[in-house]
């Protein structure tokens, strides 16, 4: 690389990726306006680069790290002793191969074979890991429904208490919480109870049940809304902060 | 006559509300000012387990975000470095959800430790402080293998040992060679933008103490594993960000710092408070703007409605 | 019974760059070709019971290493001690090796993806059809990104102070404004993006048609005002009215939207969760045990 | 101590309760499937959202405009194929009345999975010739190269009828919102719990959670899919009649309007007596030990050693 080229791109190189990407931002985001020629040129552009990158990735990343160099092996450097090879890693490039007979008229169900591994592994994953996802969950669903103590309604402030107080506090239950855990035992059984489908829910009781499962399913579904818009607008704001800051107020203006 | 104002209500053109929430989004960032909100018990929580966490020890990272959820998953992740770099514990890091995650992970380093190395303070450097362990397009089967036997499941992987300028096994660095299994790690974190948290859980619970970051989309459903125990520690999103940073400045129900009520542990600032606040403190403000934004435009929809259908009963 | 287990240092390992292992990983390719030949010209009533065995196989190896006793407190030197243990030893041995076999294959049909896509957008430009051009930007964009990212993995790999960031060359500047200035800002754009059709939804859809529509929005608005600044001012005015009366102290923005998110918000959505997860189960039964008629042939 | 060698690792002290569990499951849903296979009668309810899947395609048909199907982002996983197998309906209905449709998929093996279901399906209703090839098609694997494709697709060839079903993460509202400003219905479900309040506020219809599953089990009437449905919904019951028992046993060992104390607890797998009695705790109860076995590190298990040179070129080198 000569020595101009080099000041050159020391100088602008950082200002020229900022642009290119400030340059796809306002075009994606021209798309807010109406679906437009510049959209679909950068979403092409976008297409394009993300398929080149991941083709390549997956060789750089994966294979040829845990395929190619566990199956050749590497030989012994003064720092490291030799790592034999797995030859047996080498049935996995034939049967990666019967994939591709997807586009082949006659011969397309052999593609199954690879979808049927990576099915079935999957498959059998599910059925592992069901019990460390949920029993946990189940359990802390059996919190008891009577108070152990009647002394005050709700629980009495723990300042300036001593430590004995405090932790005797903390042991109780009391009346507040006992109606807590009542909402929360009947809240999940409502909710359960809305997603059984094998069987009519005639009695007055059951249709009650559901149509609380209802609403508390809108509760929850509130706050998922609530917390989740919150972190949208931080996406939006890191994008501004991109093209505001880092670009303007930093590239182009110099300004620290 | 309500019902015109109540139609012109709720027919406002999109695009002034859009051209309104691209201001209320960037000019707040030209001149930031502080807002003082409570930590949430899972960042309390996740800050307390990580400063009793004894020096010297191993946190093996997940990292699963790329550039696309920069505003909420980078916050956390340089939140996370910056105390390990400051408690000189060490990371192994990794991915299962993006091929691109481990080079964002890599430039995201490099430019904490450009701010550090200016400071005066030592880099974060690779091989002696962390390592990275590349990308795995499956997760389940990669996760299973860690849980399983560690060593394995990362085996054949190679980094250049800047002393000698070789590519060694990535078990003969400090970080990793006092490594043989999960349970070795003292912690594992996972910063992640998708399903990886709940592949985590599934796969590696009860094998070491489990901590989630992950963007506001997962955080409901993340709570639940909290509120049953199963992870230690939770942030999400870039209030978790900003719980760390203010943590990070404050320390938790020490003298001074912030009190918690539901989370007894203690756990003071860092050490060195050069370059504390970041992204969570940067975003915050803006933030309150465009959900003010938001409440507002929800009254104008209804009240148009409602003066809409009065308008149209009276006729 | 070590097929899996790799662990047995002579049959399945070979000396790296030696003629040996250059043998056994070619006679392993040939075996393979010859088995995808064989296979190709097997009987059409065979095929689906030729999947359904080997993906009953590949499910197998999980369920049983799920039920069979695991061994207890097993240190790297022990040898099984009874046949039982044989058996979970080489469980255990082989989960590294079975879940990079996943990852090699999901990496190996991604390929097959990208394939798919550049056969429509070729397909559109040889034929000049509608569009041509932009699928003319999308195989040229391809082309670049993908020469210079292989090319500078490998500029990296010979000489690492390329990742400390000198003596850059052209390879390293493209594939570094390509991939980090470019696909990663783009997709961090289209992410965004979604914020503008939140609010837009919210302005639009937001109303108050029914009880569920107002207790969802009654609760997004608790959630959304707990996270502003306005929660520690509500919260100060309470407590300064309150003083250490407990009942009263219970109307603070904080308390309220902590009730709501450990009371209602987690059983509902755990009782959802129960549900999918449940759910989950008996797909990968179906798929496991090839019931799903749709699913394969 | 258990004795000579205990069984397993996962059996040990309590560890059999999830197992046992998780094979529970297993057997109601088998046991149920082939139920289905011999009795054709087995009752389910019709969810109300079937009913907005048909006027979807019928008003896409009325207006001879295409529908668009988007069967979720994850890979080949349960849900992709689900939702697929609710697609195949909506494709028969539309096959009859040759509305075109697009099918736009973010996973290779979702593509190759997608497009084996959607030939079988004009196989079955005998129009193998106007099966077009690219009506099923892969747009990206990169989640939001994904979202630009999908929406620039509805814009241009302006969808009356979109049906989004599946794992949707956050790009779920631009193809919702997108739709939208084309005026095309849209019934949707995530599987994703967190994406369906979106849904709920931009589609007109919703299946929440688990409809998603009985969906494709109403629709087809397949004896898998009835008969799993019916074994999770045992299964669910299983879970509500767990937590009720769960609820009346630790309340009254807590003690119901008194805290009850205790002498012993349960430490590394055995009882051990108390210095002094204490008050119990939600860990002590009968319940709480059930679900969380504990590991007996005293557990020592004698084994053969390996010869001393192989050791290190073992699993740990």
């Amino acid at each position: 690389m000569n020595p101009g080229m080099q000041d050159f791109l020391n100088a602008w190189y950082p200002l020229i990726k900022l642009s290119a990407g400030v340059f796809g931002t306002v075009g994606l985001y021209s798309v807010l306006y109406k679906e437009n020629k510049f959209y679909r040129f950068v979403e092409h552009l976008y297409l394009g680069l993300a398929g080149g990158y991941s083709m390549i990735a997956l060789w750089t990343e994966t294979l040829d790290d845990t395929w190619y160099s566990k199956m050749v092996g590497k030989a012994a450097t003064h720092a490291d002793a030799a790592v034999p090879g797995m030859w047996a890693y080498a049935i996995l490039l034939p049967i990666g191969a019967m994939g591709y007979f997807v586009f082949s008229k006659k011969h397309n169900w052999i593609a199954k074979i690879p979808i049927g591994i990576i099915l079935g592994l999957y498959a059998g994953q599910q059925v592992q890991a069901w019990w460390n996802h949920y029993g946990p969950q189940i359990n802390k669903c059996m919190q008891p429904i009577f108070p152990t103590t009647l002394a005050s309604f709700t629980v009495p402030s723990k300042v300036g208490l001593s430590p004995a107080q405090v932790t005797a506090i903390n042991q109780n239950i009391y009346p507040s919480q006992a109606l807590s855990n009542l909402i929360f035992v009947a809240t999940i059984l409502c909710v359960l109870s809305y997603f059984l489908f094998s069987f009519e829910l005639k009695s007055k009781f059951f249709k009650g049940m559901t149509r609380t499962g209802r609403l508390a399913l809108m509760i929850g579904f509130g706050a998922i809304f609530g917390s989740t818009v919150l972190m949208r607008f931080t996406l939006l704001i890191d994008r501004m902060y991109f093209i505001c800051i880092e670009w303007f107020k930093q590239g182009i203006l110099h300004m620290r | 006559m309500a019902k015109i104002i109540g139609d012109k209500l709720q027919s406002l053109p999109k695009y002034w509300l859009f051209a309104i929430l691209f201001l209320v989004t960037s000019i707040p960032l030209f001149h930031p000012l502080s807002v003082p909100t409570p930590p949430d018990d899972g960042s309390a929580d996740l800050y307390a387990h990580l400063m009793q966490v004894p020096a010297g020890s191993t946190i093996l990272l997940a990292s699963d975000w790329t550039n696309s959820t920069r505003g909420d998953s980078k916050g956390q992740f340089v939140a996370i470095i910056k105390i390990l770099a400051d408690r000189k514990l060490k990371a192994a890091i990794y991915s299962t959800a993006d091929a691109q995650a481990p080079r964002v992970a890599r430039d995201t380093i490099a430019e904490i430790n450009a701010v550090r190395v200016k400071n005066g303070q030592p880099p974060y450097s690779q091989w002696n402080d962390w390592v990275s362990l590349g990308f795995y397009p499956s997760a389940e089967g990669q996760l299973s293998s860690i849980a399983t036997d560690l060593r394995k499941a990362f085996a054949s992987k190679t980094e250049q040992n800047p002393a000698t300028g070789e590519q060694q096994d990535v078990f003969e660095s400090p970080v990793l060679q006092k490594i043989y299994k999960l349970s070795d790690c003292a912690l594992s974190f996972t910063i992640t933008a998708s399903k990886t948290s709940d592949l985590t859980v599934e796969r590696l619970l009860h094998k070491t103490p489990l901590v989630l970051m992950v963007t506001g989309v997962m955080g409901p459903q993340t709570q639940n594993y909290y509120y049953s125990g199963q992870i230690v520690g939770l942030a999400i999103g870039v209030k978790g960000a900003y719980d760390l940073e203010t943590l990070m400045a404050k320390g938790l129900n020490v003298p001074g710092g912030i009190v918690s009520t539901k989370i007894p542990a203690s756990a003071p600032p860092l050490s060195n408070q050069t370059d504390v606040q970041s992204i969570g403190t940067l975003f915050y403000p803006p933030l309150q703007f465009a959900l003010w934004l938001l409440i507002i435009m929800v009254v104008i929809g209804n009240v148009g409605m409602a003066l809409s259908k009065m308008g149209a009963q009276s006729k | 019974m070590e097929f899996l287990a790799q662990t047995d240092p002579g049959f399945w390992f070979g000396q790296p760059e030696t003629m040996d292992l250059r043998i056994k990983v070619i006679g392993c390719l040939v075996f393979g070709f010859v088995l995808l030949a064989v296979l190709l010209n097997v009987p059409s009533r065979w095929r689906k019971y030729i999947v359904g065995a080997i993906t009953f196989f590949a499910g197998l190896f999980w369920i049983l290493q799920f039920f069979w006793p695991q061994p207890l407190h097993r240190s790297p030197t022990d040898l099984p001690a009874n046949p039982k243990e044989v058996v979970s030893f080489w469980l255990d041995d082989a989960v590294p090796v079975v879940s990079d076999f996943t990852s090699i294959l999901t990496a190996m049909l991604t390929l097959l993806g990208i394939f798919s896509l550049l056969r429509v957008h070729l397909g559109r430009l040889f034929k000049m059809q509608k569009d041509w051009a932009f699928s003319l930007v999308l195989a040229i964009a391809f082309v670049c990104q993908a020469t210079f990212s292989l090319w500078d993995y490998y500029d990296r790999k010979a000489n690492p102070q390329i990742t400390a960031g000198h003596g850059w060359h052209i390879q390293n500047y493209m594939s570094d404004l390509l991939f980090d200035g470019m696909v990663q800002q783009f997709e961090a754009a289209m992410f965004s993006m979604i914020a503008f059709y939140i609010l837009s939804a919210a302005y639009r859809a937001f109303r108050v048609r029914s009880p569920e529509a107002s207790v969802l929005l009654g609760a997004a608005l608790i959630v959304m005002l707990s996270y502003m600044g306005v929660v520690t001012q509500w919260d100060g005015f309470v407590k300064s009215m309150a003083g250490s009366n407990q009942f009263l102290l219970n109307f603070q923005l904080s308390v309220i939207r902590s009730w709501i998110k450990d009371f209602v918000q987690t059983p509902s959505i755990m009782g959802i969760e129960f549900g999918i997860g449940i759910g989950t189960i008996s797909m990968g039964l179906r798929l496991w045990l090839s019931l799903e008629k749709t699913g394969n042939i | 101590m258990l004795g000579e060698v205990p069984i397993g690792a996962q059996y040990a002290d309590t560890g059999w309760f999830g197992v046992a569990a998780t094979f529970m499951v297993m057997v109601f849903i088998l046991y149920n499937i082939v139920r289905a296979h011999n009795r054709h009668d087995l009752f389910i309810r019709r969810i109300p959202g079937l009913n907005a899947i048909n006027d979807a395609v019928g008003r896409a048909t009325e207006m001879g405009k295409p529908i668009v199907m988007v069967p979720g982002l994850g890979q080949l996983d349960a849900i992709a194929v689900q939702a697929i197998s609710i697609f195949t309906h909506v494709v028969r209905l539309a096959a009859r009345f040759t509305t075109p449709i697009v099918l736009c998929c973010a996973d290779p093996a979702v593509y190759t999975v997608a497009q084996e279901m959607i030939r079988d399906v004009y196989l079955q209703e005998g129009i193998e010739d106007r099966y077009d090839i690219d009506s099923v098609r892969f747009i990206s694997d990169r989640q939001f190269a994904f979202a630009a494709g999908v929406s620039g697709l509805v814009l241009r060839d302006q969808a009356a009828a979109c049906f989004f079903m599946g794992a949707f993460y956050a790009e779920a509202l631009i193809f919702a919102e997108t739709a939208n400003s084309v005026g095309a219905i849209q019934v949707a479900s995530s599987t994703e719990t967190t994406q369906t309040p979106f849904f709920i506020t931009a589609c007109d219809y919703v299946l929440i959670g688990d409809e998603f599953y009985a969906a494709s089990a109403y629709l087809s009437r397949e004896p898998v899919f009835v008969g799993s449905l019916i074994g999770q919904d045992w299964s669910k019951i299983a879970i509500i009649v767990a937590i009720v028992i769960g609820v009346i046993m630790n309340t009254a060992q807590i003690g119901a309007l008194k805290l009850n104390q205790i002498t012993e607890a349960k430490s590394d797998a055995a009882y051990k007596q108390l210095a002094a009695p204490r008050p119990i705790t939600m860990d002590d109860t009968t319940m709480s030990l059930m679900f969380n076995p504990q590991d007996d590190k005293t557990w020592k298990v004698e084994r053969p050693q390996k010869p001393k040179d192989t050791a290190d070129k073992g699993a740990g080198k």
